[in-house]
């Protein structure tokens, strides 16, 4: 019975007791726990990118009118398992002069600081890996190790291209960072706790009703950070080299590759978790189980939507992207900070209905005025390259037979 | 000699390696890894002090932003860095010396507080109490001038490090 | 107190050790058949020009710092969002003037042009 | 647990290598790093004399923790002017060793 309502807990009891039974500490016991736990989130993690590689692949297939991966199995879903042991056996091509140290640390880094969130992301009512005081800080903090593994990858290759790619990730990175981490203020205010237990907790009601422009904020912000389209500037395929990871080969080049992919889905993890309701929802408490499923359903909810933004945005130009982040979104996260501290503290002792309505008016004049804003300061159109008049090709110019098909 | 103890010596004795290198190695840009790491080292002991939040500062601030802004600027004078004149003065001995004695002579000077040898316990849950260290921030009781204070400083960084950055008369001597 | 953090250093551990491990097996299991050409860097077939540590960019470093600044607002920030549903009006109205100076401080690098991407 | 002077003696060992990275090194940036050294040195006796102030006097004693925060701003600062002033410098006179930086030598 008890192991239906919540089986990982009734497993790690169990596992407890026989270890204490055969002798063990108790200390010994919890040690042997935390190591079991920890391996088996990091591994699960890591394969679930697999099937992460067969979504995203089939459904950006489907949206572009294209079948996706149909040949591996049934709707193709062993496709990334073989692709996956392909790429094991591909060489490792080291380019000359590279650093060697920091070009094997980097992927190793890129993965580790994506895996890290995991840890502290609770799962259900009673499951969470480390419930830190200052998780939510955490989640934030481990992404700056990220950030020294491209930095390490773009210039452990000794490749010019390499060194630029990682400047521009990094550019990127650190600037959507700053109104991420101010529009996460809003959850931490309501919440008033840094704990993402806690902020899972405090979502009565789901801080995306109570904060929805933060949300939108976030969200952009997120979506920036995992560097796909319409942010992927770094490594635009069809216009640079493939950014900081041009010269890895083989896995090397395959652990980017996941930690992209395992990126994008922990942001959707992280943006359901904390305006979401995480693992909240009727009858999570009584039967932990069900909060496995609650959360899982949000996340995909939240991940189908990055993919639809992969799939249907045009690439903004990289002058397009700082002044979305610099002059619209810092700005913006600002004054949603400000506001929403003015008016949370004014409508306090309402009763919910009232406060949500009065969140949701705020959030809507607030939206509104910055559309507004944007569209009265709509930016110049882009500097023309070169001469206005440039030289073009005429119909009365050019000799009448040398077109034959036009001459009609 | 507990875990924790073992824990602690083990990343000390990194850091202050890492710390070594960083003032040793000649590679600028391996000087900043080591300094990485040395944060990093730092973070631990701070978790080990039981300062959450400030160990986690410490990643977001101290190797999220800052020493990604020292690796900017090795890069941006990174014609200087390839040159292989010796990166350390002549006499390196004396500061040594004197970086050495002063060590022993912090140390001796500690030791003679009572409280030197001061076996720290666990702090019971929460101590590292962030709301209250808000509401010390902010109340007028508390620290609320150092508070707007830093604020005014950060806007002082901010424009003073802006004006000298952007250089628009920059002589195109390349 | 500690045993959080105790499984956060235990996953970190396992979260770098895992890919290590895999990128390792991959590397028995690949042919090694290196040669000149083929480790020499790559830009697409050309020669490479110059030295692969190019001088930079300033802008890079302008919105490193500008990140750099707000990221230490934010931390200033942070112990103030976890008390405020216990906090005064007046708390409230410290962190406005807090804030307006920091946007001052955007507002003259938005200005002085330093955000734009040149 | 850990005793309070082992602390101690690793801020202090942190701080003199950072001293003497800044009395040693010939280039800008590095001694700012070491600077860096020293600051993370102070913030770990603050840190330290927090948690001890805070064994010794039961309840809420966060001054210590205050000013770590304040350090970390200093520290900020300090690391955003200065690297301008170095890259300035760098451009206009093509050097970042200390020694060439003689301006104001009569």
């Amino acid at each position: 019975m008890g192991f239906w309502r919540d089986p990982i807990t009734f497993i790690g009891a169990w596992l407890r007791d026989l270890l204490v039974n055969t002798g063990l500490s108790p200390m010994g016991a919890e040690l042997i726990g935390i190591v079991l736990g920890a391996g088996l989130l990091a591994t699960s993690a890591m394969l679930l990118v697999i099937f992460l590689i067969w979504v995203e692949r089939k459904l950006i297939g489907r949206i572009q009118d294209r079948f996706g991966p149909n040949r591996v199995g049934p709707w193709g879903i062993f496709q990334p398992v073989a692709d996956m042991l392909k790429i094991f056996t591909k060489e490792y091509i080291t380019p000359i002069g590279a650093d060697k140290l920091a070009y094997n640390i980097a992927p190793v880094l890129a993965v580790a600081s994506v895996l890290m969130v995991w840890a502290v992301i609770p799962f259900s009512f009673t499951v969470v890996g480390a419930d830190l005081s200052v998780g939510f800080l955490f989640i934030l903090a481990v992404g700056a190790l990220g950030e020294m593994g491209y930095i390490l990858a773009g210039w452990g290759s000794n490749n010019k291209y390499a060194l630029l790619g990682a400047f521009r990730t990094i550019a990127q990175l650190i600037s959507y960072e700053v109104p991420m981490i101010i529009s996460a203020l809003i959850p931490i205010m309501f919440a008033g706790t840094l704990s993402v237990t806690g902020i899972v907790l405090a979502q009565d009601i789901w801080f995306i009703i109570i904060a929805p422009a933060a949300a939108l904020v976030f969200f952009i912000a997120s979506v920036a950070r995992i560097g796909r389209a319409p942010f992927d500037l770094a490594e635009a395929e069809s216009e640079l080299v493939a950014g900081y990871n041009i010269e890895y080969s083989g896995l090397k080049f395959g652990m980017f590759f996941v930690a992209e992919f395992l990126q994008a889905f922990t942001m959707a993890l992280i943006f359901a978790t904390i305006f979401l309701g995480g693992w909240r929802g009727p009858g999570a408490e009584q039967f932990p189980i069900l909060g496995f499923l609650y959360l899982l359903i949000k996340t995909s909810a939240v991940y189908f939507i990055t993919i639809l933004f992969r799939a249907t945005l045009p690439r903004f130009r990289i002058d397009q992207m700082m002044a979305l982040n610099w002059k619209i979104l810092t700005p913006f996260s600002l004054s949603i900070v400000l506001v929403m501290a003015l008016v949370g503290r004014l409508v306090a002792s309402s009763p919910d209905v009232f406060r949500v309505a009065v969140f949701l008016a705020v959030n809507a004049v607030l939206l509104v005025a910055v559309d507004r804003l944007i569209t009265l300061n709509k930016r110049k159109p882009p500097r023309e390259v070169g001469s206005r008049n440039r030289p073009v090709a005429q119909a009365e110019v050019l000799p009448a037979q040398s077109d034959p098909g036009a001459s009609e | 000699m507990t875990g924790l103890q073992i824990i602690f010596l083990i990343v000390t004795g990194v850091t202050l390696f890492s710390a070594i290198m960083v003032v040793s190695v000649r590679k600028m840009i391996h000087a900043v890894l080591w300094l990485v790491q040395t944060l990093l080292g730092v973070a631990i002991l701070f978790i080990t002090l039981q300062a959450s939040f400030f160990a986690v500062v410490q990643i977001l601030v101290f190797i999220g932003a800052i020493s990604i802004l020292i690796l900017f600027s090795v890069m941006l004078a990174s014609r200087v860095i390839q040159d292989s004149s010796p990166q350390v003065v002549k006499k390196w001995w004396l500061p040594a010396l004197v970086a050495t004695l002063l060590l022993g002579l912090l140390v001796n000077f500690l030791a003679l507080w009572p409280g030197f040898e001061t076996t720290l316990v666990e702090l019971p849950e929460g101590s590292d109490n962030i709301a209250e260290l808000g509401h010390v921030l902010i109340s007028p009781e508390g620290y609320i001038i150092p508070f707007e204070l830093a604020s005014i400083l950060l806007l002082a960084a901010l424009i003073g490090a802006i004006y000298i950055a952007i250089d628009r008369k920059e002589p195109q001597s390349s | 107190m500690l045993s959080p953090w105790l499984y956060i250093g235990v996953f970190a551990l396992i979260a770098m050790f895992l890919p290590a491990v895999a990128i390792t097996i991959a590397g028995f299991l690949s042919p090694k058949k290196p040669n000149r050409i083929k480790n020499s860097t790559y830009e697409c077939g050309m020669e490479t020009v110059g030295p692969s540590k190019i001088q930079f960019k300033v802008q890079y470093y302008v919105y490193t710092l500008v990140f750099l600044i707000f990221d230490v607002e934010v931390v200033l920030l942070l112990p103030w969002a976890v008390a405020y549903n216990q906090l005064a009006w007046y708390a409230i109205f410290e962190v406005f003037f807090f804030i307006l100076i920091l946007l001052g401080g955007l507002l003259y690098a938005w200005r002085k042009g330093a955000l734009e991407w040149r | 647990m850990i005793p309070l002077s082992w602390y101690l003696i690793a801020s202090a060992a942190l701080f003199c290598i950072g001293l003497f990275g800044v009395m040693v090194r010939k280039n800008a940036i590095t001694i700012f790093m070491s600077i860096e050294l020293m600051l993370n040195a102070v913030n770990i006796n603050l840190i330290a004399f927090w948690h001890y102030h805070s064994q010794m006097q039961s309840g809420p004693h966060v001054t210590g923790l205050v000013f770590v925060a304040i350090v970390i701003v200093v520290a900020a600062s300090e690391v955003a002017v200065g690297l301008a002033l170095i890259i300035s410098a760098y451009r206009r006179r093509k050097t970042i060793i200390i020694d060439d930086l003689t301006l104001l030598k009569g």
